[in-house]
């Protein structure tokens, strides 16, 4: 579905077709009704056939027979008529505008702008189909990109052909909000380096390492958006570049690198969309500290409590993992990625980088 | 050696007049405000009791009157039976002399100090005297006495003494001088009003220099008066026991069945066989090596609490209930005696009420009233068993929020009656931690708890059947109209909904393109006689259906359409005009009407 | 100094005689010092000439007399040496990369990374030159720029000209975070709007505003770094676009103006190269929540005490700030940018910043 | 009516016994735990104030032995001067018995309730009597009582008396027997600690079961007695001059100078001018309206406070730090004896005493020391004037950190004497709010928060100099170094700062190149004889200055260089060697020497 048009209607039906089941409850005398997986961390699953943890077989069901539901089931009827419009006049919007535009609609307007962004969230799962479709857009656009890629951006100004290192700054190409309107074009990487740190990312660019390695680097900026995931998954499974993730060595930014694979909770309906399963995390490991000697600061109590839930968290149920978080804990520290820089600046790049992807199989030298 | 005679010429006896003037605190006169809630507390105290006994409905006056300067005059005269006069002196200026002491049974005054330690605070600080007058009948006269108590050796001194008429048949009249301060006020005020809540058979006037206050009655029973019941086995101590077996000479069975309360026959045999005493021996020959063994039995063996109801004086649930309703507007009430318990040998009975709703403050802590044989305990409520039993509650389980005490529309009054209070101090400002006391408590506010559960809960199952009419009746409609438009259908007809979930008679209004639509539907199983009324600025004078009444005023008009409905069917009338005013319907029933206004 | 080559020998001769001054004064036998302004919102004053807030004459001096100051000096002349070593190799690095590398520095080693930050900000108030001269990267790249700005950037893979609407994806050109690489070749534009928030990015470029009004359009995201302030200024400068700054109506929202238009108090010292003072503030004001009914949120007690604060600061003196802020206190109420959307999703671009950019004189019709 | 005469036959006197008997916590025996450590308090301050009274050096024995159950046997035995024979009953058997409470004087236990109130809660919960030895010289024989308490009546019961020989030439020994608990053991340990630090001259020999501790005396005088002196009358109220006036048939002016402390005949004559009254008036004669006028002149006319030294025995700042020191190890103590105040008539002193660091823990609330008059207060320290004085001072002006109470390695001791100490229960755990004491608190504490404020800063300006030195010596070299490098040039010599600066004698040893090098610089305007110390395992054997003693041990070497070093002049040797080690130098005041090693 890449015709933009095509999609447009498909995504309409799908959405009237919702409607039409509500019609057809209320036409027969029944209260109308809709049904949605359970949304917490103990119904996911591991889905063997797509690789990724998706929502299990809880569900709940919330029919219009209380106030509270039925203005909700209100609520999504004018949100679906609301996108109806905009597919019709090609028209999108961020979640927040719609939030504003909502004050028009009487008892179906939004009270908080948290609600409007769940609602859209239970019609991505209903549907299966992701917000850009509806013609949502999100606020944060995603990460930058440097590399040996391109692509092909179909914007509201025409086609744009751009190769991600010869046609751009040092800063990189921006990774639109809606990533399905870019087409990959071709590519001589090895493979596609996501980096935590903006401070890495330059690091890597000044040292030439994506020319040397014919790497893509990615600047997650932290929490990837959803734009990154998707170009990474893309990336992943439409060009078959291996994806690996550099981070700091703490627990947020395993999360942060569980988010790129496994996909999130929150998003779980999505995750056969946005998670590449196959994306390898290279480091800052726990076992690197020690066996760098990095200079490292002391865990927080935060940070305990963080790595603790993570060993009872299924998406960090390997091995590998285990042994990792179990010997962070034990040795009571966490590195950023920078700390390398304390072994010089060029560490990482002769050494550090080029040992842990031969390691993996990634580079073959 | 020499010294120790020297040290021997000083040492004397102490009188217990002497001791409290010196540590006056200790009986609640550390400050001047607080001396004057203080005197007043112990005079009705005392005129509340004697009433009791007398079986008299208590009819009080107090009276407080600045007399220049920081003294005041204090007056508090009740209708009580009146004290005969060679008793007076004593009673009133005499500490540790009274009448309750030695009994077991509830009273207010225990220890025989309160009104004279009155008496000595106000001479002390005025050097008055004190007045009483008092009369024990009609066909008596009424004695007047001025008296000071002599406080070396804590004996009353008559400085006058005089047979007067007295306007009252019967009763006792009390006139105190001292040093205050007015800053009480408020305190004295919440004093009786929290007085009056727990003895709702009293009346109180109160006068305060120019203005007076009246706490009135709602009960004419006077309260049976507590009888003194014997001691109680468990609750007496080695010594005691000592004390009393050398004092009688009946053999060991007869004195436990004698001495003591619920030992019978059978209880007293087997109390001599548990403690291996023979049941014939006289108690004053019994060693105190064989006394240890009789108290262990007399406390191991299985005897029936004391019968709290002769010996105490619960308010009972009825009177508590109508003396919150008399001084609180509340939504819910309900009030708990428990039954008669025993702690260390005292007879006690824990009372408690909740409140909630009305006007109580929404926000905030709990409020808490705590009384003690019918006196409100005023200060140190933290310090206080009552205050850290409900506390120790778990309030969530009923419904109510709680930070430490439960928080909310909430008043609780717990009620503690016993024969002898666990005061923490002679003070009485608190009940001393007695863990049988507290279970007491415990229990009766769990109870309660469960009521005010059941109501919070009544309350909001009338809130969720409001709320499913709601939604049936006003959003899916809107539901419908929005699912046509998407579909591209006209909206499906949502009264089928309506009929199956409602079975309620339903009312709507709506407007559009300027018709004012009003309809009626009968979903229930039964006919119903249906009066709608309609006001707002539209006449309806094309109305399809005209109204069988009408009227105007001020340009608002009302339309009134009678109409008997049958199970199943609905009535409809429509006019031009613009909408707005209020819609409703009479002769439905609350619960199965539903009234929807399609414009708000 | 636009040369590279050229910069570096200044900057290093600049430093150099730092250090001269230090061994000058511990060969006469006396304890080494610096003096600096001091850095607090007491000692900032406008500056007529600059037209920006600057440090007053406050100063504070600091000699190698105690421990701490001696160490600190000590840090300085090895942060002195170590960008010596950097302008002769051609080296960069962050700032949190040096702070690793401090790890060899024996005593000199910097305890916590806002030390290092902190005396890098010592280093350019004394030089008078940016950071950016001394090779030290900020973690952050800039905003990303969507408009008619044609640029030329000096990237490590050589020169690249990009054109800011035709050469890029939707998500625009993404500043490097060393502006000084780049030369502004030509534009024609009538404004810079510098936006707060993507989604107002996002609408401005989906209803054509930058094409139909000749805009270029920067998402500011969020405090702007210095970066993108260093952009405008340039914008300003170079080119003699004007500057308007669109955010959100609340106590922050018009930090992030201030810091665009009057400079930080924490980077006053640069203000000459970061603040553009012509920059105007175009909304959303609080009298537009007034005027225009926009939904709106309470005041929070946070909100309340930044706007007491911001009216005694000096750089929100003007009448026109006065008067705005007293008028949001009294209605206690704050609106972000995009409530506009209650009046639908152009209202934006088709009624209030028409009538706001004539009205400001920035568009002739 | 008949029933007054009904209710008139109930009343009666209620002994002071039965009304402790019945309310035994409001003396500190409202649990078995807390029994025993009252009881021993109890006993401990009657041995003080009796060896006291006859300026003897305590020497207390303490001992508590269980017996099987809950029974304990506890025995306090003192070398005190005994009490004779006919006394000892009432004493030991007798509440509000005494030979202090009507004296104007410091002293532990004032009211005659106390010990009484532990015969008394022995005899109720074992039954037993208390067996009491006392002797009062080496002439006399011993008497041995057992005696117990009538409660009926408070009177004293003896069961048996003999005489008998004893160990000591004179004392009292008292054993009784009481349930208890030892969960106490801990709290009475502490308290018999705290009790010996302000009771400096008393020795406490302690048994717990088979357990034995001493908390031994440090100093051999005997506190001097407090001697008792007459009522202030700034304290006297108005009943209490109606009595005195009462009782006494002298002239005014005479009456006064000889009834109160600190009126002469001025003060006298100032009195009766003020309250417009003859000084030759006889005071019985003088009327209750007349009272008044001539209080209010008695409490106006500026009279100077009481002489505390007189009735008052403050411990002194002196035996305050011993008695500190010999049982908390700390690096500062200050202790602070105020001058003698009055309130409400009553003389009393506040002494108080900070101590700091040491092995005081360093985080949390600070360690507060409660007394009055010489007995340490170990329950309700939240409730007591004291702790809220304490939290009440502003501690940050002293440069130390506060929450409510001042926090860290902080020991806070305050003793309040006093004629009459305003205790808020008779259970005496916490001192009541009275404004003149706490204002006398905080005056102590703030001029020993001032003391402690110059020792923290003080403190702070040698480790600033240090400091300094450390800057100068260590680091500026580094300077030099780093700034060589930068602007290439060979770095700049820093000696000529380091002399300048520092007037000191400076140490530098470092390495370079395999070679150690020591240099010595006298920057002092003094000659220095300086003995330079080098451990290493170097030998130095090609020193360029041989050394004029090596030793070896273990492979370390031990090196000394002595010289003369005069002003401005230095001193260096170097050898061959792998440095590490020891450096330092002898014979140079602490405060002039900087021993700098350039490796470390």
């Amino acid at each position: 579905m890449s015709d933009p048009k095509e999609r447009d209607l498909a995504t309409k039906q799908r959405l009237m077709e919702i409607a039409k089941v509500w019609y057809d409850q209320m036409d027969g005398g029944d209260v109308p009704s809709i049904t949605l997986p359970t949304r917490t961390k103990y119904n996911i699953e591991y889905d063997d056939a797509s690789e990724v943890w998706t929502y299990g077989s809880k569900e709940s069901t919330r029919n219009a027979g209380t106030a509270k539901s039925a203005i909700h089931m209100l609520k999504m009827a004018y949100v679906i008529a609301f996108i109806k419009m905009q597919l019709a006049e090609n028209r999108s919007s961020t979640l927040r505008e719609m939030y504003y535009i909502s004050e028009g609609w009487k008892q179906a307007k939004f009270h908080a702008q948290n609600e409007s962004n769940y609602l859209v969230e239970d019609l991505e799962i209903i549907t299966n189909l992701q917000r850009e479709y509806f013609h949502m857009r999100p606020e944060e656009d995603g990460a930058s990109i440097f590399g040996p890629l391109r692509v092909r951006e179909n914007t509201r100004r025409g086609m744009k052909e751009i190769h991600c290192q010869d046609d751009v700054g040092e800063a990189g190409y921006n990774i639109p909000n809606n990533v399905e309107n870019v087409e990959l074009v071709d590519h001589n990487a090895t493979c596609v380096i996501a980096l935590e740190t903006g401070g890495m990312f330059s690091r890597l660019q000044e040292n030439g390492f994506d020319e040397e390695y014919n790497t893509i680097l990615l600047h997650l900026k932290g929490q990837p958006t959803r734009a990154t995931r998707r170009m990474l998954k893309r990336m992943n499974e439409e060009l078959k570049i291996p994806v690996v993730v550099f981070t700091d060595g703490d627990p947020w930014s395993y999360r942060i690198y569980a988010s790129v694979a496994y996909g999130s909770i929150k998003a779980a309906h999505m995750s056969e969309f946005l998670a590449t399963p196959s994306a390898q995390f290279i480091g800052v490991k726990p076992s690197d500290i020690r066996d760098y000697n990095l200079p490292a600061d002391k865990l927080t109590e935060q940070d305990v409590n963080a790595l603790k839930a993570e060993l009872s968290d299924p998406r960090f149920g390997s091995d590998f993992w285990k042994k990792e978080i179990n010997l962070q804990l034990e040795m009571g520290l966490k590195s950023e990625q920078q700390a390398f820089a304390s072994h010089g600046l060029d560490f990482v790049t002769k050494e550090y980088l080029p040992a842990m992807l031969s390691e993996i199989g990634v580079l073959k030298r | 050696m020499v010294l120790a005679d020297e040290l021997a010429k000083k040492q004397r006896s102490i009188s217990v007049a002497e001791f409290f003037e010196k540590n006056k605190h200790m009986l609640g006169f550390d400050s001047p405000t607080r001396g004057i809630i203080t005197t007043i507390k112990e005079a009705i105290d005392n005129s509340l009791d004697a009433c009791e006994e007398a079986e008299v409905l208590p009819d009080i006056l107090v009276s407080v009157r600045k007399l220049g300067g920081d003294v005041f005059r204090v007056v508090v005269e009740d209708n009580g039976p009146g004290i005969i006069p060679e008793k007076m002196p004593a009673v009133f200026a005499k500490l540790l002399y009274g009448s309750r002491f030695h009994q077991v049974r509830q009273t207010r005054g225990q220890q025989g100090i309160g009104i004279s330690a009155a008496v000595l605070y106000a001479q002390l600080t005025t050097g008055k005297p004190t007045l009483v007058i008092s009369r024990t009948g009609a066909k008596t006269k009424a004695h007047r006495m001025t008296l000071v108590i002599k406080t070396e050796t804590n004996e009353p001194e008559v400085l006058s003494h005089e047979e007067i008429d007295w306007v009252l048949p019967h009763g006792t009249r009390i006139e105190l001088e001292f040093k205050s301060t007015m800053q009480a006020k408020k305190k004295l005020l919440e004093y009786l009003k929290y007085t009056s809540v727990v003895n709702p058979h009293a009346r109180f006037r109160v006068e305060i220099d120019d203005e007076s206050f009246t706490f009135d009655r709602v009960s004419n029973d006077v309260p049976p008066c507590p009888v003194a019941i014997k001691p109680h086995p468990y609750g007496i101590e080695l010594g005691v026991l000592k004390r009393m077996t050398a004092a009688s000479d009946l053999p060991l069975k007869e004195f436990l069945i004698e001495t003591f309360s619920k030992v019978g026959e059978k209880t007293a045999q087997e109390i001599c066989s548990v403690a291996k005493l023979d049941a014939k021996v006289r108690v004053n020959t019994i060693q105190l090596e064989q006394l240890n063994p009789l108290l262990d039995a007399m406390q191991t063996v299985k005897i029936p609490a004391p019968t709290a109801s002769q010996c105490l004086s619960p308010i009972t649930e009825d009177l508590i209930v109508k003396g919150m309703e008399k001084e609180f507007q509340l939504d819910f009430i309900k009030a708990r005696t428990r039954p008669g318990n025993v702690f260390g040998g005292n007879s006690f009975i824990v009372e408690a009420a909740i409140g909630y709703g009305g006007k109580l403050p929404s926000e905030g802590n709990a409020l808490i009233l705590r009384f003690a044989n019918r006196v409100p305990l005023l200060y140190q409520q933290g310090a206080c068993a009552i205050t850290s039993a409900i506390a120790n509650v778990n309030w969530k389980n009923y419904g109510v929020s709680q930070q430490g005490l439960p928080m909310g529309p909430i008043l609780i009054l717990v009620h503690v009656a016993a024969t002898n209070v666990p005061f923490t101090s002679e003070s009485k400002d608190a009940v001393a931690s007695v863990p049988e006391v507290e279970r007491e408590i415990t229990l009766a506010l769990q109870e309660l708890g469960r009521d005010l559960k059941l109501f919070l809960n009544r309350r909001d199952k009338n809130k969720l059947q409001d709320d499913r009419a709601r939604a049936i009746c006003a959003v899916i409609p809107l539901i419908a109209q929005k699912v046509g438009e998407i579909v591209e259908l006209p909206p499906p007809d949502t009264s089928l909904i309506e009929g199956r979930i409602m079975r309620r008679v339903v009312l709507k209004k709506g407007s559009a393109d300027g018709r004012i639509r009003i309809r009626i539907d009968n979903y229930t199983t039964k006919d119903q006689q249906v009066s709608l009324y309609d006001i707002s600025g539209d006449s309806a004078a094309d109305a399809t259906v005209p109204p069988d009444f009408v009227t105007e005023m001020e340009g608002e008009y009302t339309k009134v359409w009678k109409r008997t409905l049958p199970a199943g069917e609905s009535f409809e009338v429509s006019y031009t005009g613009t909408g707005g005013g209020i819609v409703d319907m009479q002769g439905i029933a609350e619960n199965l009407k539903v009234v929807v206004d399609l414009d708000v």
